[in-house]
C-alpha cells in the first residue's frame, strides 16, 4: 500500500478507504474464526464429559501434593475429597479417557510447570497401548492441555496415521465439520464452562452391580510394548530429577482384563527401580468393596461409594509411607478444598435426588448425550 | 423433442459402442493401474475427479473363520454375522470410556465372537476357538502340534513369548502354546 | 465480391452481410460454416485458403474476407 | 500439490508475499519460473526433466524454423531477378514442405511423449481384452502431472510458430515459463502464446484493483469447490458405486449432483487458476461462458472448456476439413451425393476426428471415447434436425418467446448431464443400463422414506447445497443480464467487496468439505 505514496500520488480519499477496508476485513476475519472456533469446538459439558477435565486442572488454586495419572481407572475410581476429608491430603486427578503413556507422561511435563508434587500415583492399565488409538480420545487428551512443548511432543507421539499438527494448532480446521450438529450447550459454553470434576474426580453415584465377565482372550504375546515401557521409564526418571516418589497401582476394576503376565512384567520393572506397585485387583475385600453396589456400570468403574472406599484405602497407604502434609491444618488451602466439597456435596445431592425420582441418572453420563 | 433426440442418440451410440468396444467392459482399468499420485493429478484434468464406481470393500483381504457354514470375516460389519449364527450364545458388553464404543462379546459353544464399533457401525474385532470341535480353514485344531501349525501357516510367523501370530492383511490369527501343543487359537482384526 | 456475398447469403439469409463487421465476435459464422465457406471459395474463385488463415480477423466481415481472397489470389 | 491442499495455500501466499516485497518488477517472469518448476518439484522431481525436454524441443523448433524462413524469404528478395513466377511457387513450396517436415518432427517427439505416457497401458489394456489368452503385463509408467494440458499449449506454439502467427521466443527459460506456467498446470486453461506471452513477461506492478479482482476470484473458486463440489462427491460415489440399489430416479440425482459438481469443480478450479494469475498480474483466457445457459449443444460446447475447444478447432477441425484432400473429397461427394449431403461429408469426418481426439484427451479410458462420440452424435443430431426446428417455430411462431428459451436451455443441460453419466458409472454398459432404468423404473417415491440421508448428505447438508447452489445461480444470472461480472460492481462499492471477501472466506472455511470431519475414514464425532 505504501507503494501509492511512494510514487508521489495523494492518499486520496479512496486510497485511505480501501486501506481501512482491508486492515477491518482482516481483523473481522480474525475476530470471526476466533469467535467460531470457539463455538464449534466440542464442549465436553454433557454426557461426555471427559474432554473437560485436562483444562480444568489449572482453574485449581490449591497446592497439590498428590498427582494422579490414568485413564478412568482413576478419574472415576479415586475420590479426591475423600482423600482430603479423612487425610488432608490435597491431590488432583490429571486424568482422562483411554489416557495412553506418553501422554501421561507430558501431563505430568506439564504439571510440573505449574507445581512439583511429593508423589505421582500412576495406573498402569495403558501400558498394553504402544501405539496411538484413537483421535477422538487424543483430542480430550489433548486439546485441553495448554500451550507448551510438553503439549507440542504429545500430539506428535499420539496422533494416528490420518490426523495432522495443524489441525491441534488451529482446531477450527478440525471441528468445522460441526456446523450442523451445533446444540444449545455449544452456544452457551464459548467463553465459560461449567465445572464437572472435583479435583479430576468424575462423579457416578448410580448402581449397576458387577456381573460375569468374559474369559479373557490368551495371547500369544505378554510383552507390554516397548513404547509405553519406554515412556514409563522417562517418567521414572522425571521424577527421580525432582524428587517425586512415582507410585505404580492397577486399580481395582477386573475390566479391560489385566493379564498375570503383564502384572509380572510391572513388579520386574518396579523392584528394578525401587519403586511401589499396588495391584488394588488382589485387595478388595481389604478395602471392603461390595461389587454389588460399588460400581455403577457392572464392575468396569467404581461408583462414588466405590470411590469413596478406594479412595480411603488408598490415601492410608500414602499417608503411612510418604511425608504428606495434612492440610486441615492450614485454613488458606482448607479454605480452597472448601468450595470442592460443597460442589462434590451438592453434585452427590443432585444425583442421588435424581436417582430417587427416576432410579437412574438423567443428566449424566450416557442419557446425557446430546 | 427432446425424446427424439434421445432416441437417436441411443441407437447410434449403441452401434458405436459395439463398434468401438468390442463388448468389453474392463473400461477404468489404465487409469487406476498406473498408480495412485499420477493416476490421481490426470483424472483432475477434465475438471473433475471421475467419480469411479467401484469402491473398496473393507474386509478384502483378511482371515475368515468359518462357523458351522457361516464366514465369520475380521473387520466385516458384525450385525450380519451375528444375525446368521443364530441364538445361542451369551452375551456381554463394555461401553469403552466416555462411550467411544461399545465392546461386545458374543460366546457360543466352541467360539467367542468379540466386536467393536466404530463410526456407529459394530465390525467384528476376534474371534476365539475354545475347543477342538471347531478348526481353521488350514485345518488347525486346539491340541495341534507346533510342527502342525508350522506345517500349515509356515515359518514367517512373529514369534511370541507363548505361541506364534501370522497377519494377513488387516487381521492375525494367533496359536498359543503349552508343552509344544496348540491350547488356544484365536483371529485378532487389527483397527486401523 | 457480390459473389461472396451470394455465398454468405446461402448460408444466413437473414443477417446483413455487407455492413456487419462482427459476424465471428456475435457467433454468427460458427466453425461449420467457416469450412463451409471456405470450400465453396475454393470452388467459385479457386483460391485455397490455409488453416492458419483461419482466425476472426478474416471472418468478421465480408470485406475482411474478400481481402483475404484477393490476397492469396495474388500470392 | 492439489488446489486444496494446505501446502498448495502456503506456496501461494508466500510466492505472492515474495514476488510483489522482494522481487523487482522486471525480474517477477524469472520468480514464476522459478515457482513452477517447484511446483513440479514438488510433485515429483522426475517430471521436471519431462516437462524441460518438451520445452527445449518446441524451443529448437520454432527458432530453426523461423530462422530458415526468414533466410528463405531474405533469399527470395534479394533474389528476385533469379525466379520466374513457376519458380517462385517453387521455392516457396519447398518452404512449405520443409517447414512442415520440421513441425512433424517435433510434434512426433512431443505427442510421442504425451502417447507414451499416458496411452500405453490404455493400449495393451484395449489389446488384452480384445485377444484374450496371456493378457500382457501393464507397464510402470509415470505420468508427468498436467502433461496433456502443457503437451497441448506447446504443441499449439509450434504449430503457430510454423503457421508464422507469433515469433519465436529466443529466450529458452522464458519459453519454459510458458510451458510450465503452474497455476494452469492441474486443469487448464491452455494458453496460446499469443495471448499469454503479452503479460507473462513484462514486468508487473502491484495493481491494487488486479490482487483484489484475484484474491475474490480464487475464494469463489475455493467456495465452489469445496462447498459445493467436495460435498458431493462422496454422495455421487455412494449413488454410482451401488447402481442395483440406486436405479431409476437415483439417476437422475446423479445426474443433477454430477451437473453440479463438475462443473463447480472445473470452473472453480479455472477460477482459482486464473485468480492466481491475475494477483500476480498475468492474464489467461476465459475458459468458461456461462455454459449452463446454452441453448444448444454446440453453444454448450462453445462456452464450456473453451481453451479446449478452440484448440480442437484451430488444430483439427479446421486443418482437417480444409485439406486439399479434403476439399477434393467434398467436391467429390457433392457431384456424386448431391450437394445437401456432399456438403456435409467433410464437415462431419473432421467433427468425428475432434471429438474422437477430445473423447481421448479426457482420459485413457473408452468410456471417455464413448463419451466423446456421443458428443459428436448429439451434435450431428441437433445440426440436422435444426431446418426442422426452424420449421416447427415458423409454425408456430415461437421464437420470440422467452418461455421458449428458458425451455431449450433446460433441454441443453439435461442432454449434456445425461452424456456426463459416463463419467460417473463403472462403465459404458452400465451406463446404458442405467440410463434407461431413468425411464423404466423411475419410481420417484423411492427418493423419500429416508433413502437421501443414507448418501451422506444430512438435512443441513442439502440446504446448505440449496443455499450455495442458489448463490452461484444468481451471481451466474448477474452476469448473464448485466453481461459483466458482478466484481466490479462490489469495487466500485468498496466496504461492500471487503465484505464479500470476508464473508465468502468464512463460509468456505466452515462450509467447506475438508479435513478430518470429510475424511474417508471418518471420525466418530456425531455425538457432541
Amino acid at each position: 500500500m505504501h507503494k501509492l505514496t511512494k510514487n508521489g500520488k495523494k492518499l486520496t480519499r479512496s486510497t485511505i478507504l480501501r486501506c481501512l477496508c482491508v486492515a477491518g476485513s482482516v481483523i473481522l476475519t480474525l475476530a470471526a474464526l476466533w469467535y467460531l472456533q470457539r463455538l464449534l469446538m466440542p464442549k465436553y459439558q454433557k454426557g461426555v464429559v471427559e474432554g473437560s477435565m485436562i483444562e480444568e486442572y489449572y482453574l485449581s488454586e490449591e497446592p497439590h501434593e498428590v498427582i494422579f495419572l490414568g485413564d478412568c481407572e482413576v478419574y472415576e475410581n479415586i475420590s479426591t475429597v475423600t482423600l482430603f476429608e479423612e487425610y488432608g491430603i490435597s491431590s488432583y486427578i490429571r486424568g482422562s479417557a483411554q489416557q495412553l503413556t506418553w501422554q501421561s507422561y507430558y501431563l505430568l511435563e506439564d504439571t510440573l510447570r505449574y507445581e512439583t508434587p511429593k508423589v505421582v500415583v500412576f495406573n498402569v492399565l495403558a501400558l498394553k497401548y504402544g501405539e496411538p488409538q484413537s483421535e477422538s480420545y487424543n483430542r480430550m487428551t489433548l486439546d485441553g492441555m495448554r500451550w507448551s512443548s510438553s503439549k507440542i511432543a504429545s500430539i506428535e507421539a499420539s496422533m494416528t496415521e490420518d490426523e495432522h499438527m495443524i489441525d491441534y494448532v488451529f482446531p477450527f480446521l478440525r471441528y468445522h465439520s460441526r456446523w450442523s450438529e451445533l446444540t444449545a450447550t455449544d452456544f452457551e459454553h464459548v467463553f465459560s464452562k461449567d465445572r464437572v470434576t472435583t479435583n479430576g474426580y468424575y462423579m457416578r453415584a448410580d448402581v449397576l452391580p458387577e456381573g460375569a465377565f468374559p474369559d479373557p482372550m490368551p495371547l500369544a504375546d505378554y510383552t507390554l510394548p516397548d513404547t509405553s515401557m519406554e515412556y514409563l521409564e522417562m517418567m521414572y526418571e522425571l521424577c527421580e530429577e525432582n524428587d517425586i516418589e512415582l507410585v505404580l497401582i492397577k486399580a481395582p476394576t477386573l475390566y479391560p482384563y489385566w493379564y498375570e503376565q503383564w502384572d509380572d512384567q510391572v513388579d520386574e520393572f518396579a523392584d528394578a527401580h525401587g519403586i511401589p506397585y499396588i495391584n488394588y485387583i488382589y485387595l478388595r475385600d481389604a478395602m471392603g468393596l461390595d461389587m454389588s453396589e460399588d460400581t455403577y456400570d457392572a464392575g468396569l468403574h467404581l461408583n462414588l461409594s466405590g470411590a469413596e472406599k478406594f479412595a480411603s484405602y488408598i490415601g492410608q497407604y500414602l499417608i503411612n509411607n510418604y511425608d504428606l502434609t495434612d492440610f486441615r491444618q492450614y485454613a488458606d488451602v482448607a479454605g480452597e478444598w472448601e468450595d470442592d466439597i460443597l460442589f462434590y456435596d451438592s453434585l452427590r445431592q443432585a444425583q442421588e435426588a435424581e436417582l430417587s425420582e427416576y432410579g437412574e441418572l438423567r443428566s449424566w453420563g450416557a442419557n446425557a448425550i446430546e | 423433442m427432446k425424446k427424439k433426440i434421445l432416441s437417436i442418440m441411443l441407437g447410434a451410440a449403441v452401434v458405436m459402442t459395439l463398434a468401438a468396444c468390442s463388448g468389453d467392459d474392463a473400461d477404468t482399468a489404465p487409469v487406476v493401474l498406473s498408480g495412485g499420485e499420477t493416476a490421481q493429478t490426470e483424472a483432475a484434468e477434465g475438471g473433475s475427479d471421475t467419480a469411479d464406481g467401484t469402491g473398496d470393500t473393507a474386509a478384502a483381504d483378511a482371515f475368515v473363520f468359518t462357523y458351522n457354514g457361516i464366514a465369520i470375516p475380521m473387520n466385516a460389519p458384525a450385525d450380519a454375522v451375528i444375525e446368521q449364527l443364530g441364538d445361542g450364545y451369551t452375551y456381554f458388553e463394555a461401553p469403552s470410556c466416555a462411550y467411544e464404543g461399545m465392546d461386545k462379546v458374543y460366546t457360543y459353544n466352541s467360539i467367542v465372537v468379540r466386536s467393536y464399533t466404530k463410526d456407529g457401525v459394530d465390525y467384528i474385532a476376534a474371534v476365539e476357538l475354545k475347543d477342538d470341535t471347531v478348526a481353521t480353514a488350514e485345518g488347525i485344531r486346539i491340541g495341534a502340534t507346533e510342527e502342525e501349525v508350522r506345517a500349515a501357516y509356515g515359518e514367517d510367523g512373529n514369534e511370541g513369548t507363548s505361541g506364534i501370530e501370522y497377519t494377513k492383511g488387516d487381521s492375525f490369527i494367533s496359536f498359543i502354546f503349552e508343552d509344544g501343543r496348540t491350547i488356544a487359537i484365536t483371529y485378532t482384526a487389527i483397527v486401523g | 465480391m457480390e459473389e461472396l456475398i451470394e455465398i454468405l447469403q446461402d448460408l444466413h439469409s437473414d443477417v446483413d452481410f455487407e455492413n456487419c463487421k462482427t459476424l465471428i465476435d456475435d457467433k454468427i459464422l460458427d466453425s461449420f460454416d467457416i469450412v463451409s465457406i471456405v470450400s465453396e471459395v475454393n470452388d467459385r474463385f479457386d483460391v485455397q485458403i490455409p488453416a492458419k488463415e483461419l482466425v476472426p480477423e478474416n471472418f468478421n466481415s465480408a470485406q475482411a474476407l474478400w481481402d483475404l481472397i484477393t490476397r492469396l489470389e495474388e500470392d | 500439490m492439489l488446489f486444496t491442499s494446505l501446502k498448495f495455500i502456503v506456496f501461494i501466499t508466500i510466492l505472492v508475499i515474495v514476488y510483489y516485497a522482494f522481487t523487482p518488477a522486471k525480474e517477477r517472469w524469472g520468480l514464476l519460473l522459478m515457482a513452477s518448476l517447484a511446483f513440479y518439484f514438488f510433485a515429483d522431481p522426475r517430471f521436471l526433466i519431462f516437462i524441460f525436454v518438451t520445452a527445449l524441443v518446441a524451443y529448437v523448433h520454432a527458432i530453426v524454423t523461423e530462422d530458415y524462413q526468414a533466410k528463405r524469404k531474405a533469399y527470395l528478395k534479394q533474389n528476385k531477378e533469379l525466379f520466374d513466377g513457376d519458380g517462385k511457387k517453387k521455392y516457396k513450396k519447398t518452404t512449405a514442405n520443409v517447414t512442415r517436415l520440421l513441425l512433424v518432427l517435433s510434434l512426433l517427439i512431443n505427442l510421442g511423449i504425451l502417447a507414451a505416457t499416458k496411452y500405453t497401458n490404455f493400449v495393451i489394456d484395449t489389446v488384452n481384452s480384445i485377444r484374450g489368452g496371456e493378457p500382457l503385463s501393464f507397464v510402470n509408467v509415470i505420468i508427468p502431472m498436467g502433461i496433456s494440458f502443457y503437451t497441448f499449449q506447446t504443441v499449439s506454439y509450434s504449430i503457430d510458430i510454423s503457421r508464422g502467427t507469433v515469433k519465436a521466443e529466443r529466450n529458452l527459460l522464458k519459453l519454459l515459463l510458458f510451458v510450465s506456467f503452474f497455476p494452469q498446470l492441474v486443469q487448464g486453461p491452455i494458453s496460446r502464446f499469443g495471448d499469454l506471452s503479452q503479460t507473462l513477461y513484462t514486468p508487473k506492478q502491484f495493481e491494487f484493483k488486479n490482487v483484489s479482482y484475484g484474491f475474490i476470484r480464487i475464494l469463489w473458486g475455493y467456495f465452489k469447490k469445496l462447498v459445493i463440489a467436495d460435498r458431493l462427491l462422496p454422495a455421487i460415489k455412494i449413488l454410482t458405486g451401488s447402481p442395483d440399489e440406486y436405479n431409476g430416479a437415483f439417476v437422475f440425482i446423479v445426474m443433477m449432483f454430477y451437473a453440479a459438481q463438475l462443473y463447480c469443480d472445473f470452473t472453480g478450479g479455472i477460477d482459482i487458476t486464473i485468480g492466481i494469475a491475475q494477483v500476480l498480474g498475468v492474464t489467461v483466457k476465459e475458459n468458461f461462458d456461462l455454459p449452463y445457459f446454452s441453448k444448444n449443444i454446440k453453444e454448450y460446447w462453445n462456452r464450456w472448456h473453451i481453451t479446449m475447444g478452440t484448440w480442437f478447432t484451430d488444430y483439427i477441425f479446421y486443418p482437417l476439413s480444409v485439406s486439399p484432400k479434403m476439399l477434393k473429397l467434398s467436391k467429390w461427394s457433392r457431384e456424386h451425393l448431391g450437394n445437401a449431403v456432399g456438403k456435409r461429408v467433410t464437415v462431419y469426418i473432421s467433427c468425428f476426428a475432434v471429438w474422437l481426439a477430445t473423447g481421448i484427451w479426457h482420459g485413457a479410458a473408452w468410456h471417455f471415447v464413448v463419451w466423446g462420440l456421443m458428443n459428436f452424435v448429439v451434435i450431428m443430431a441437433s445440426q440436422e434436425l435444426e431446418p426442422l426446428y426452424a420449421k416447427f417455430h415458423a409454425k408456430f411462431n415461437l421464437k420470440p418467446h422467452k418461455g421458449y428459451a428458458v425451455f431449450e436451455i433446460i433441454r441443453t443441460f439435461l442432454l449434456m448431464s445425461s452424456l456426463k453419466l459416463f463419467d460417473c458409472y463403472a462403465n459404458v454398459g452400465l451406463t446404458f443400463k442405467m440410463f434407461g432404468s431413468m425411464f423404466t423404473t423411475f419410481n420417484a417415491g423411492k427418493l423419500f422414506g429416508g433413502a437421501l440421508a443414507d448418501i451422506g448428505l444430512s438435512s443441513g447438508d442439502y440446504i446448505l447445497l440449496a443455499g450455495s447452489i442458489t448463490v452461484v445461480f444468481l451471481v451466474s444470472l448477474y452476469k448473464k443480464f448485466k453481461g459483466t461480472d458482478i466484481r466490479g460492481f462490489l469495487y466500485d462499492r468498496f466496504p461492500l467487496f471487503a465484505l464479500s471477501a470476508v464473508i465468502l472466506l468464512i463460509a468456505t472455511l466452515v462450509f467447506g468439505a475438508y479435513g478430518a470431519g470429510y475424511d474417508a475414514s471418518q471420525f466418530i464425532y456425531n455425538q457432541f
